[in-house]
């Protein structure tokens, strides 16, 4: 479905990488992989759409992204090394008030639920600079349970989780996989998910 | 989701929430307004005539610097922690997003400027009559202010010193609404007609509605690149 | 490239571009001399002495000319970035880039000159007069627009946030101009106002000219060689430049 | 010609600090861009891969 | 490291050096005030006697208002990153360190508000005298307003909403260095004598230059606790 | 030579952890266990002195922090999650002037080769604000090269690091154990180092 073609991308006078084409079909996932500094974030980013590339294209649903930016966006969801969070809300009124922007209204329960699910349940009310880095992470995670999207693109969704949270997202990977969806994962780590697609810069 | 102004809505009661949540906020840029106006007379001295004179102007700058103060913030936070990321990648319509962040500005920073102008203006000793022209051409201004000044704390955004960059960009293209608000009350202390002027800023008004909720947009898509 | 059909496609890519300017840059470098040579003979050795004036009024052979091109300079720099938005032509935003400077410079000079002018006609350096105002305005928006472009180091998003903003800033000049006209005539009688020299000799007219080309000329070699230096900052490393430097 | 001699132009007419003093900023106004535009490329040039100067 | 004011001046050369990376920071604060301070006669009107009166008061709420805009960015920074953090961790006396980044702040945003002063007081009409009374008030002033808005910078640093929280602490108390600068100006135009005023914002300079590091230094560690 | 006794740690009506007693001798390291939001973070920031603990102490060579701040600090070099890296400055400047601030000048050369071990060559020119998120932990890792102390304290190290850059730190934090010194670590991974002592929230 997301399928890419001849794409360079040029950061300053340094070409991060050249005439890059794949295809992700559903039900898959590709794992970006390269060392520090390879590229990986750029190809992210060019990947949601937010990033111009030097040359090339990507075409979701064999229609290339600029032509159709809203029904794209509809079927992605992004995560970034920075989480889109507000210190001074709550867990809850976070993840709530995020998805009311993108047209999503969950619902007080169905949040709270997600939250608890990440081993949150107590600080649903808690204002968010009090959470701890990995505590951070998981409300950001959150949200792959919350909004339905057949793509997901997910940059380092594993760091600053511990043993039992990499366990949870892992299973919600792999249930959005066997439920037609195709996902884009970068990480240093290993990953325990079924073998994938995947692609070294 | 009802309407097509359902993303409207939704970034307003965001950001007033926000807002909300850190009282101080609010408050205190009605504050900065309230003490820049009263530093005046103290480094100017305390003729009561010679105040009555720049009563209007000194408001109006007021105003403007208050609105400027809060301006940073608008894009800056959102930027930063990646809101305004997941803002442009969001299937709503982003300028929509961004007029109702602009709207929030405005109920922030600009609606308690007005309410608390006509005390000032006592303050500075003018008359009633004066009082009320000069809370209408806030009132019809301040937005305006708002406007304008997404539009520089866009294409400011995530540069560094971008605080005193942004005065500079806005401060020249407020003019005219300075000129037209406070000119419309010293027209008016000289008796001349007010249509002129206020007509002149409802005009500026509509422009800005139209256009800069659009111009913002973008400039934060090329910020966000 | 076919002979008969110019492709100006071709001279929007700055590899093209490069050396087309630089084999413009003497022409416009001489004749922005030789200009200035005539303007300062007529204006300085052959026209008259101003009735009213005496020789003071021979500032006039700075003054209009660097205000007519400060004004003119940013009209310029609004038409590129309309073409840079709309073509994403990437040579546009370096033309917008490389004429703001000397606009600056221009509307520094028209206010330098101004108020060197102003203090033995009006007594004072400086009077809040609605072209003196807007003016002033202007030369804020050149620095901002300066200032904002030197502030993003990623050249592409210096070129659009720089493109924006001009186009905000001409859609403005006008209503700061009309604006501070307003302002300033709703007080004050016409106690100062610049006395448009009557019935102008046409020696002075023609000083004025010479002058006027001069520093349109002028402003044309700058541009195009500052155009160059941004290409070759852009593109340092790309083919074209190692080929060139190589020859 | 309007002028009888050299002192007389200096002074023009008693204006001549302010005739001069705009032509003056004029001058150095527009020798100073060249120039300073003459160095910016010189640091470019030096830059370049190789150390001849590109057409 | 020679001498026991080594850490001062490597606090001075690293923030002048950030500083020179965005020139744009030194120049902005600058025309800020430039801007400022030619806005208050379009909000005003253009009456060149009205105009000279208030010009000292301008020049120095103006000079206020700048320091003041880049004060925000005197410690947040640096908080942000773990600097600051960094900072008090350090071997180092942090207090030098902490006095080392107000002398850059005021070299980057008060010394070029004194050094273009003059020039402003021209566009105002005023007397070379007078000119020259306001510069060298504003020399003695500015880094008064330096050293009082490092303690609230760093009394609201990491407080969201501190750009204007911190304005609502710091204005009350430049009061005195306003009333005394601008004073100065004012009571050499009705011909009193102006020592008295030197002498006052001369004594409030040397307090605030031996506490006000000191009490920032402590309000910096109660900040990163 | 770090010794900690007693020490309870509170954040808001929450008891992180209670009476916790432990002493870290000479070439040894501590891994700090527990899962997110157990107190790691908590606790390395009341052992750097950064915040006071409800009750107990610490105390380094037999003296209690707070009676000898510059001397402990002196000795310490402590890595938080976040780095005090300047968006604006070099890799370079970044590290010799913050290095600078702490009364060390390793000079030019030194921190030059420090970058490059850590494979930041022909980077030390670029602004840090272009670098990936692992570049940028490892400029901050660098300092680990050039500014000596004996006692490092430092907060999930190996986040964002790819295969080969935790290598070279797990090699630096050998050397650093072999040669006397002590360390406090706290990591969600497998962390490749020889066994040490270990605490658990
Ligand atoms: C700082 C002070 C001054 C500034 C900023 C200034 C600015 C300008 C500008 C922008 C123009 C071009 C406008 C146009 O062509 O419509 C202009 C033209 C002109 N200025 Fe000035 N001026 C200043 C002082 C003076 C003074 C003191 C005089 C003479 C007493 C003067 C005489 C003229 C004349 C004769 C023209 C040409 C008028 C025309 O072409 O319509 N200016 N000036
Ligand atoms: N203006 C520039 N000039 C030169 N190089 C640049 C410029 N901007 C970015 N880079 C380089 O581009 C690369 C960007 O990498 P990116 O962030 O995509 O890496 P990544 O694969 O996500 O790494 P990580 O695993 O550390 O997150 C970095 O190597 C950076 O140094
Ligand atoms: N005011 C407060 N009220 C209640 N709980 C608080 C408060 N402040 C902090 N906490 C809790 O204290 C803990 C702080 O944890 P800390 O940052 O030390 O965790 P950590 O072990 O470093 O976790 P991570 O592995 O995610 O980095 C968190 O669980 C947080 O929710
Ligand atoms: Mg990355
Ligand atoms: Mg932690």
């Amino acid at each position: 479905m997301l399928s890419v073609s001849h794409l360079t991308c040029q950061r300053g006078e340094r070409v991060l990488f050249r005439d890059l084409s794949f295809a992700l079909p559903a039900s898959q996932w590709l794992q970006v992989a390269g060392s520090n500094g390879a590229g990986k974030t750029s190809l992210l980013r060019i990947l949601a759409g937010l990033s111009e590339p030097a040359e090339g294209q990507v075409t979701w649903k064999g229609r290339r992204l600029r032509e159709d930016r809203a029904a794209f966006h509809a079927d992605l969801l992004y995560l970034g090394h920075q989480g889109a969070l507000k210190e001074e809300l709550t867990p809850l009124e976070n993840l709530t008030l995020g998805l009311g922007m993108e047209g999503f209204s969950p619902g007080e329960e169905a949040a709270a639920e997600a939250l608890g699910r990440f081993g949150l349940q107590g600080r649903e009310q808690l204002p968010t600079r009090y959470l701890s880095a990995g505590q951070r992470r998981r409300v950001l995670l959150c949200r792959l349970m919350l909004r339905p999207a057949p793509l997901w693109i997910l940059d380092e969704p594993f760091t600053a989780l511990d043993v039992h949270a990499v366990g949870v997202l892992s299973r919600l990977i792999e249930r959005h996989l066997a439920s037609g969806g195709s996902a884009v994962l970068t990480s240093h780590q290993a990953m325990p998910l079924p073998p994938g697609l995947s692609v070294t810069l | 989701m009802n309407g097509a102004f359902a993303p409207f809505r939704q970034a307003v009661r965001r950001d007033l929430l926000l807002a909300a949540r850190h009282k101080t906020e609010v408050i205190t840029a009605l504050f900065f307004f309230v003490i820049v106006v009263n530093l005046l007379p103290l480094g100017i001295g305390p003729d009561q005539d010679l105040l009555r004179k720049i009563a209007p102007g000194a408001l109006w700058i007021g105003a403007l610097l208050a609105t400027l103060l809060g301006l940073q913030r608008l894009f800056a936070p959102d930027h930063q922690d990646g809101t305004l990321e997941q803002m442009a990648l969001s299937p709503q319509p982003f300028t929509l997003l961004i007029a109702g962040k602009i709207m929030a500005h405005w109920l922030v920073s600009g609606l308690p400027v007005v309410m608390v102008a006509p005390l000032l203006g006592v303050q500075f000793d003018l008359p009633g009559r004066s009082l009320a022209i000069l809370t209408l051409s806030l009132l019809l201004g301040t937005p305006i202010l708002s406007l304008i000044g997404a539009v520089g704390a866009a294409l400011t955004l995530g540069v560094r010193g971008s605080g005193v960059l942004l005065s500079l960009l806005i401060l020249p293209l407020y003019i005219p609404a300075l000129i037209f608000g406070a000119g419309a009350v010293e027209a008016d202390l000289a008796g001349l007609g007010i249509e002129g002027h206020f007509s002149l800023l409802g005009a500026l008004l509509l422009a800005c509605i139209v256009f800069a909720p659009w111009v913002t947009t973008v400039a934060l898509r090329v910020a966000l690149e | 490239m076919s002979t008969s059909l110019i492709n100006w496609f071709k001279f929007a890519s700055p590899a093209s571009f490069y050396p087309m300017a630089g084999r413009l840059v003497p022409w416009f470098s001489a004749a922005a001399l030789l200009l200035a040579a005539a303007g300062l003979w007529v204006g300085l050795a052959i026209a008259p002495t101003d009735a009213q004036q005496g020789e003071g009024y021979r500032i006039i052979f700075v003054h209009v000319p660097a205000s007519w091109m400060s004004m003119f300079i940013y009209c310029v720099m609004a038409f590129w970035s309309a073409l840079g938005l709309s073509f994403n032509t990437r040579l546009s935003g370096m033309m917008t880039s490389a004429l703001a400077p000397t606009g600056a410079l221009f509307a520094f000079l028209s206010l330098w000159t101004g108020s060197l002018w102003g203090k033995p006609m009006w007594g004072a350096w400086w009077v809040w007069d609605a072209r003196l105002t807007s003016q002033l305005i202007l030369f804020f928006l050149y620095l901002g627009f300066i200032a904002l472009q030197a502030a993003i180091d990623d050249p592409r998003r210096a070129d659009k946030a720089g493109a924006i903003l001009a186009l905000v800033g001409v859609v403005n000049v006008p209503i700061i101009y009309f604006s501070v006209q307003w302002w300033n005539t709703l007080h004050q009688g016409a106690s100062v106002s610049m006395t448009k020299a009557p019935s102008m000799a046409h020696t002075m007219l023609a000083g004025m000219l010479l002058m006027a080309l001069a520093f349109w000329a002028y402003t044309i070699a700058m541009a195009l060689i500052r155009v160059r230096c941004i290409i070759l900052e852009r593109e340092l490393t790309s083919e074209w430049v190692k080929k060139n430097a190589m020859e | 010609m309007q002028w009888n001699s050299w002192s007389e132009f200096w002074a023009m007419g008693g204006y001549g600090l302010y005739v001069w003093g705009s032509f003056g900023a004029c001058l150095l106004g527009m020798t100073l861009e060249p120039w300073l535009l003459l160095r910016r490329r010189r640091a470019i040039q030096a830059r370049l891969p190789r150390k001849e100067s590109i057409r």
